[in-house]
């Protein structure tokens, strides 16, 4: 029952930040709550007996590619910058 | 004597007989025209002075091999045309050539001259010739409609094509004439046949009255004469066929004059009366009322 | 036989390896893909062979010891090696087009290609949905990455929208999967089929994903705004990569999963295919950038592909020939054109005119355009032809329409661009750069097309045979363009002679007739050609393929052969007909009403075929079903070649502008293969009756008005070959009208009528070809008096117009007698009224033609005119020569042609006692007739002629003109709108009532072509809407009870 | 009806999250954000995928006790799901970073991340 609870909770926050993600205007929040559902998401799937799945999701569906998010932000925000 | 030879002399004499008829008529019907009008008029001999005329002129010019040769289609068209039909029904020696095809080769034969003679105008180079031309075969393609209309309804009415055979059934009194057992066919062929004679209100395309506009304008001398003899013998050739087809035919020779006479009569009286036509008023007038009739005179013929 | 892991094996190694090589090795780099690629081709073209010569079963390989479901395993089997051959070679030759380009970039994009070729090819073998998954990603991003290459915003912005959606539908694509596998147990394709899935409960809506996403994955209309943005904005060569072998993988995904789909789920798919398919080729109607034009097609030809597919429940066991057939063409013609597009780098097909800087390019064009349109002897040809009998054979007679439909709006915009190629200006400030490393794949694809389409119809059931030396002996002279006009003419005359000499005897008394007006008026025409000088380039190729099709037409034994046969015809005739000058648009419409007409040929035989076993052409003697509908279709069908009313207003324009033989060829003797086909069609099939009304009978008053309509035209045109085109349609009519008789008497009008047109068209068209030769005008009014310099001519003309207007003696005449007795026994008289009334008003045009030209005033420019070429002048006196002689004896010519026909209409009404014809209603005899006109004639003349020896020829100005003495033979010479008040009195009959019905359709069509392309905004966010809408609404279609 | 589980309750947040990425994808106009809603799309799928792996009561497919060395497949959650979506994330991952490359270089041709100004291929 209390997998049960949690697993709604998580849903839950996952939902929140999905929400920031896609709405907020500023950027950088976006990026790291879609990273944040994603980290999310990794300790769901443990709850889901799928501890490899979890770890994948967590290094390369959270970190990487928030880290990849940025870079290429970054590029554009020089390349901007550059310009002006 | 070789019957070839026998036929080709009592075709020489059918010839013979209509050219004198044909420019004796071309005298007597100004000439009764002007007595009405009560003038004194053309001698009924002019033609024959013209004719004359026309061949002891000694200035003679050509303006190339379609224009001689032009004449002599036209000419051949008219002897043509009289040779192919049977002149006076019953009468072994007037039937010309007539053996040799049937109304379908009259018809369309009688365009061989129109054809030749256009030819040779228009190699004159004169723009009024071929405004002539122009003139003419567009009103000719107009009254032919209603022409092959009527003509068919007869050829239904009497299940052939052989002039022969259609005057065979005429005969018997006026009553079998196709002129009162198929009115309707009748009516649309003798419209058609005010256009076939040229007179008025269908003679624009001569214009006998102005200043000579028309297919002949740039003929003179013996070329002239030419056409001035098919002149004579090609309305008389049509005049014999729509009496065949439309009023019995003729057993004898007076017969045949006093029919086509008043045939003749006809297409002058209309002259008499109406004034003339431009020709896009005749197209449209021929392919109006008169092809009614002849199409009503198919449908009439084929299903009643 | 190389185990195909090998492929997967290779091309992932060769990658990798790529993958260390610095810039500097990139050549290394390029050639070792390039030979992995050619390795990978061997290795699948060697299955291939072991399949086609049947010493080869089908191979499983399993990537682990287990079997599946518990590992991956691909099957090797024919089909498989088909596709895979396919796709590899595009890789190797598509590899090879692209070589510099890579290079530029660097060894990432060969290994992009590598791997993209190595994902397809798995895409093709393996039996496992999570693994199709996952090579479909591989593909795209390896497609996505090459679009990349391309550093301009068009390109880049194509692939962003192709990355947006291809996203989207991969994820349904698994998501599909996994609920498979959770309703299934399985991932393996078999194992599910094994499965009955329809029984599976909630397993629908699985199936629903994965199909879906499949077919989304072929750019169904409407949701494929993507697809068409990236075949426009990718570089070409990778659109021709995207469209030949990406495609092909994804057909064959879309064959390997369909069975799992229910049927109901399956002509759902089949209708999206076939919308997409008319909808694609609806908006192709109105692009002008080649790629985007391309894109559009390849989006068609894939939607066909999907329709077929779909409903192969129907279509039964052709199913694979019909598909693979068809994909072949599409394969090596886009992959081609896209090719071809890249050389030439222009934004306009108008511009695509450069291609004549390249022959070979140009050659190439044409022939991948007509392997896309489904002309012989291409493969699609056959694949098209099968599909149409299946279904038409199976009552489908929507999905005939449609398809039928579909194909002729591709068709018309696929022949547009070839004529802009063919025919529009040069534009002078662009000249194609010509590597050899795009050129030879180009040719190496043309070359493979006519192979694959010579392989396909071999193995066909009839399309093995077929004769195909007719074909391979005008192709032959694609060989030797380089020689001189003479002895490729001599070549070419030789060539039919003997074929003519050698088989006449065996074809049947009717054939052996068009046989003769065939061949025989091909030798008489081709007399003509030696007027020509220097090479005459592409000239004798297509003059001889039309040929080898009219020859085809009388000696097909079977449906396809004779439909092979029109369809060669048509091309050899389009080609001709485009060679003339101003002849762009004319040339266009007339594939067009061909292409046209023959769908409704196909389409009628397809339903003539219902319930028969073998499709001979004797199948049209016992039609059972749908009688009067056949008989409909192939009679229009047919009568788009002989331009009856309402289908001809593609005639006058190409025999105007035609060339001076060339008009004869597509006068005097194409028009009679229509005329051909109508007989064939009225002796198998006789008297139909829609409700109660006589099918003939309509057609006899389609013959009377067009005959009115052609000869009224003819009487009102200035340009003198369309004064002969017109006159033409008219004739035709008359044609039309006597076999729409159905008697003995009908037939025997229409056949020698036939004949007389033949010779009395073939003898005006190259007269006055040689004319306008001479002057370089058609204007009629801008000639007159030419008798003076060219005489020859003006004999040929004089003779020509008596015979044509039916004036006794000459041998127009027994065509009016034979008319009249066939009407009388019929009893149509009315229509014989309206056809007496056009014969009258070709007296117009007749006297019209000989005057403006011939007559009147000379013109002062023509006053050194030559008289016509004298190769010119050979065949219109042999011609000549033949009509007096059947003017003379008309009986030797009608009789026999009376004694033909009487196996077919016993009753010969007509009977002959020498050259005197009786029939019950009246007689002729034309030898007297003769005779004693000639003899009245000559009597008069040699009067005349005596009497005016003496006459003196006067000079040109010299008439009674009003006191004035005329100079200008312009304002003498009376010929413009000659017959002016006859045009004020009843030209509104031929106000262009029907051309402008056509052309309100063509801007229908194109309104329409517009609104539709309007839902691509470009924008990649509203593609996306369009794929979500899609989903759901084939959703609610598929389950919620649409 | 049968009890709710934890796969149910993930299921259906999977597909929300599922639904809200392609909310995001089809009504963002901002090209960084629609490849964001790429990534939250990805998520959801692979939600679904490992709570449609799942077995109640079962422990992960990894073979590292003892007593999970008999009768496996009984005892263990569906492995092959997992893979799946192992895979999934790495693919996803690819695609992520290709779409944001492509991001990129559309900034670098127009200055914009407004998806609405790459309309120049269109009709």
């Amino acid at each position: 029952m209390i997998y049960i609870i949690i697993a709604i909770v998580l849903g839950i926050v996952m939902i929140v930040m999905s929400i920031i993600a896609i709405h907020h205007k500023n950027i950088t929040l976006a990026i790291l709550s879609a990273g944040g559902v994603s980290l999310v998401a990794s300790i769901l799937y443990l709850l889901l007996a799928a501890p490899d799945v979890a770890l994948t999701e967590a290094s390369i569906g959270s970190g990487l590619t928030t880290i990849i998010f940025f870079y290429v932000l970054n590029k554009i925000k020089k390349h901007k910058h550059v310009e002006e | 004597m070789d019957p070839i030879l026998v036929k080709i002399l009592y075709a020489l004499l059918t010839l013979f007989i209509v050219l004198n008829y044909g420019l004796l008529i071309q005298g007597i019907v100004p000439k009764i025209g002007a007595r009405v009008g009560r003038r004194h008029g053309i001698p009924f001999y002019q033609a024959y002075l013209d004719i004359i005329k026309n061949y002891s002129k000694r200035t003679r010019v050509t303006h190339g091999i379609m224009f001689y040769i032009g004449p002599v289609f036209r000419l051949t068209g008219g002897i043509g045309l009289l040779m192919f039909m049977p002149v006076i029904f019953g009468s072994n020696m007037f039937q010309n050539f007539s053996f040799t095809g049937d109304l379908l080769l009259v018809l369309y034969f009688q365009f061989f001259g129109v054809l030749g003679m256009a030819l040779g105008a228009a190699e004159s180079g004169h723009p009024h010739s071929a405004i002539g031309v122009s003139r003419g075969l567009s009103q000719t393609t107009a009254f032919e409609f209603p022409l092959t209309l009527g003509v068919l309804s007869l050829a239904v009415q009497y299940q052939t094509l052989n002039i022969s055979d259609i005057v065979a059934a005429q005969q018997g009194g006026f009553m079998h004439w196709s002129i009162m057992t198929n009115p309707l066919a009748a009516a649309a062929m003798l419209i058609a046949f005010l256009g076939a004679m040229g007179r008025a209100p269908f003679d624009v395309v001569l214009a006998p009255q102005e200043i000579p506009i028309g297919p002949p304008t740039e003929y003179q001398s013996g070329l002239l004469g030419v056409l001035q003899l098919n002149r004579a013998i090609f309305p008389i050739a049509k005049l014999i066929l729509f009496m065949n087809l439309l009023f019995g035919g003729a057993t004898s020779w007076p017969e045949l004059f006093l029919k086509t006479f008043l045939i003749y009569m006809w297409s002058v009286f209309v002259g008499v009366v109406f004034p003339r036509f431009r020709v896009d008023h005749s197209v449209r007038w021929f392919l109006g009322v008169p092809l009614l009739i002849g199409i009503l005179a198919i449908i009439v013929t084929k299903f009643f | 036989m190389v185990n195909p892991i090998y492929i997967v094996a290779v091309l992932l190694g060769v990658a990798f390896t790529s993958g260390f090589f610095s810039k500097k090795g990139k050549n290394i780099a390029g050639y070792l893909s390039m030979l992995a690629l050619g390795f990978v081709s061997f290795v699948s073209l060697q299955w291939l062979h072991g399949f086609l010569s049947e010493q080869q079963a089908a191979a499983q390989i399993f990537t682990t010891a287990f079997k599946p479901p518990f590992s991956i395993n691909l099957l090797m089997g024919k089909e498989e090696a088909v596709f895979t051959s396919l796709i590899n070679i595009m890789g190797l030759i598509g590899g090879l087009y692209l070589f510099r380009k890579l290079k530029e970039t660097g060894s990432n994009a060969f290994i992009a290609l590598l791997l993209l070729i190595m994902g397809l090819n798995v895409i093709v073998m393996t039996r496992d949905l999570f693994n199709l998954f996952v090579f479909m990603e591989i593909s795209s991003i390896a497609i996505a990455g090459l679009i990349i290459l391309s550093q301009n915003v068009k390109s880049i912005s194509s692939g962003f929208k192709y990355m947006l959606a291809g996203g989207l539908i991969s994820g349904m694509l698994l998501l599909g999967t996994v609920f498979l596998y959770y309703f299934t147990g399985t991932l393996n394709i078999d194992g599910m089929l094994q499965q009955n899935l329809n029984l599976v409960k909630g397993s629908s809506v699985a199936v629903f994903l994965v199909i879906t996403a499949i077919v989304l994955e072929l750019k169904p209309f409407p949701a494929n705004g993507w697809g068409v943005d990236v075949y426009e904005g990718a570089d070409a060569g990778i659109s021709a990569l995207i469209s030949s072998a990406y495609a092909t993988a994804s057909v064959y995904v879309f064959m390997k999963l369909i069975p799992v789909a229910s049927e109901q789920f399956q002509f759902l798919i089949a209708a999206i295919g076939i919308i997409t398919f008319v909808a694609s080729n609806l908006m192709g109607l109105r692009q002008s950038n080649p790629n985007r034009l391309l894109g559009y097609s390849s989006i068609s030809q894939i939607g066909l592909l999907m329709a077929i597919i779909g409903l192969s429940s129907v279509i039964g066991e052709s199913t694979n020939f019909i598909v693979i057939s068809i994909l072949v063409s599409h394969y090596f013609a886009k992959a081609g054109l896209f090719w071809i597009s890249g050389i030439i780098k222009t934004n306009s097909i108008r511009d695509w005119s450069v291609l004549r800087h390249s022959k070979i390019l140009l050659v190439s064009f044409g022939i991948f355009i007509f392997a896309l349109v489904g002309l012989p002897p291409f493969p699609s040809f056959f694949g098209k032809w099968e599909l149409i009998m299946n279904l038409s054979g199976s009552h489908n007679f929507i999905w005939v329409t449609a398809i039928l439909v579909g194909s002729f709006l591709e068709a018309a915009y696929m022949f547009r661009w070839l004529g802009y190629a063919i025919k529009l200006e040069l534009p002078s400030e662009i000249k194609p750069v010509i590597k050899l490393n795009k050129i030879i794949p180009v040719i190496l694809f043309a070359a493979s097309v006519i192979t694959a389409g010579y392989f396909t119809g071999m193995n066909h059931e009839y399309g093995k045979l077929i004769n195909y030396i007719p074909l391979a002996f005008a192709l032959a002279f694609v060989l030797i363009e380089f020689l001189p006009v003479f002895i490729k003419n001599t070549l070419a005359i030789a060539g039919l002679a003997l074929y003519f000499y050698l088989n006449y005897q065996s074809y049947t008394d009717i054939s052996r007739i068009f046989a003769a007006i065939f061949l025989l008026g091909g030798i008489l025409t081709l007399l003509a050609g030696y007027a020509y000088k220097g090479k005459r380039l592409g000239f004798f190729p297509f003059a001889l393929m039309m040929f080898a099709g009219l020859i085809g037409l009388i000696e097909a034994k079977s449906t396809l052969e004779f439909f092979y046969a029109w369809e060669l015809m048509t091309i050899g005739s389009y080609f001709l007909i485009i060679r003339g000058k101003k002849s762009i648009t004319h040339a266009l419409s007339y594939m067009l009403f061909s292409i046209g007409g023959a769908y409704l040929i196909m389409a009628g035989l397809g339903i003539a075929s219902i319930g028969k076993a073998d499709l001979t052409l004797s199948i049209l003697h016992q039609v059972t079903e749908y009688a009067p509908l056949v008989f409909i279709l192939l009679a229009v069908g047919f009568m788009t070649k002989t331009a009856s009313i309402g289908l001809h207003i593609w005639l006058p324009g190409a025999h105007a502008e035609a060339e001076a033989d060339v008009s004869p060829m597509v006068s005097a003797i194409l028009l009679k293969a229509g005329v051909f086909g109508l007989l064939i069609l009225l002796m198998a099939m006789g008297e139909q009756f829609i409700g109660k009304v006589s099918i003939p009978y309509l057609l006899s008053w389609v013959g009377a008005l067009t005959a009115l309509m052609g000869n009224m035209m003819a009487a009102f045109q200035e340009d003198a070959k369309k004064l002969l085109a017109y006159s033409s349609i008219g004739a035709l009519g008359y044609a039309v009208f006597g076999l729409s008789l159905m008697s003995h008497l009908g037939w025997l009008t229409a056949i020698s009528f036939s004949i007389t047109h033949f010779m009395l068209k073939a003898l005006l068209f190259l007269a006055i070809g040689g004319v306008v030769w001479r002057l370089k005008t058609k204007d009629m009014y801008k000639m007159g008096g030419l008798i003076k310099r060219m005489p020859f001519s003006f004999f040929s003309v004089l003779i020509g117009i008596i015979v044509l207007a039916g004036v006794p003696p000459l041998t127009g005449f027994s065509g009016k007698w034979l008319f009249y007795q066939a009407v009388m026994e019929k009893q149509w008289f009315l229509q014989g009224a309206v056809l007496f009334f056009s014969g009258i008003i070709a007296f117009l045009y007749c006297f019209r033609l000989i005057h403006a030209i011939f007559l009147g005033q000379l013109k002062d420019e023509h006053r050194n005119v030559k008289e016509a070429p004298f190769w010119i002048l050979v065949p219109q006196y042999i011609l000549l020569a033949v009509l007096l002689g059947f003017s003379f004896l008309p009986g030797s010519m009608l009789k026999p042609i009376g004694n033909m026909l009487l196996p077919f209409l016993p009753d010969g009404a007509i009977h002959w006692n020498g050259q005197l014809a009786t029939t019950v209603y009246g007689y002729w005899n034309g030898k007297t007739v003769m005779i004693i006109i000639v003899g009245i004639f000559s009597v008069v003349f040699g009067w005349l002629w005596f009497m005016n020896r003496k006459a003196r020829k006067i000079k040109q100005f010299n008439i009674v003109y009003a006191a004035e003495r005329p100079f200008r033979p312009e304002t003498t010479h009376f010929a413009y709108n000659f017959f002016a008040p006859y045009k004020k009195a009843i030209g509104f009959l031929v106000a262009p009532g029907i051309t402008n019905f056509w052309n309100r359709i063509d801007e229908g069509a194109h309104a329409v072509s517009d609104k539709f392309t309007k839902l691509y905004n470009g924008n990649g966010q509203t593609y996306l809407i369009h794929i979500v809408a899609f989903i759901v609404v084939i959703y609610l279609i598929s389950f919620g009870g649409f | 009806m049968e009890k709710i589980g934890i796969e149910q309750i993930s299921l259906a947040f999977g597909f929300i999250i599922l639904m809200l990425g392609l909310w995001g994808i089809l009504s963002r106009k901002n090209i960084i954000k629609i490849v964001l809603s790429f990534t939250l799309f990805d998520t959801g799928l692979n939600i679904i995928i490992v709570a449609i792996g799942y077995l109640k009561n079962k422990t992960a497919p990894i073979l590292d006790s003892a007593e999970l060395q008999t009768d496996t497949a009984s005892k263990i959650v569906d492995p092959l799901p997992q893979a799946l979506v192992l895979t999934s994330i790495v693919i996803g991952l690819g695609v992520t970073s290709l779409l944001l490359v492509y991001a990129l270089k559309l900034y670098k041709e127009k200055k914009s991340l407004f998806i609405n100004d790459y309309k120049d291929l269109k009709w």
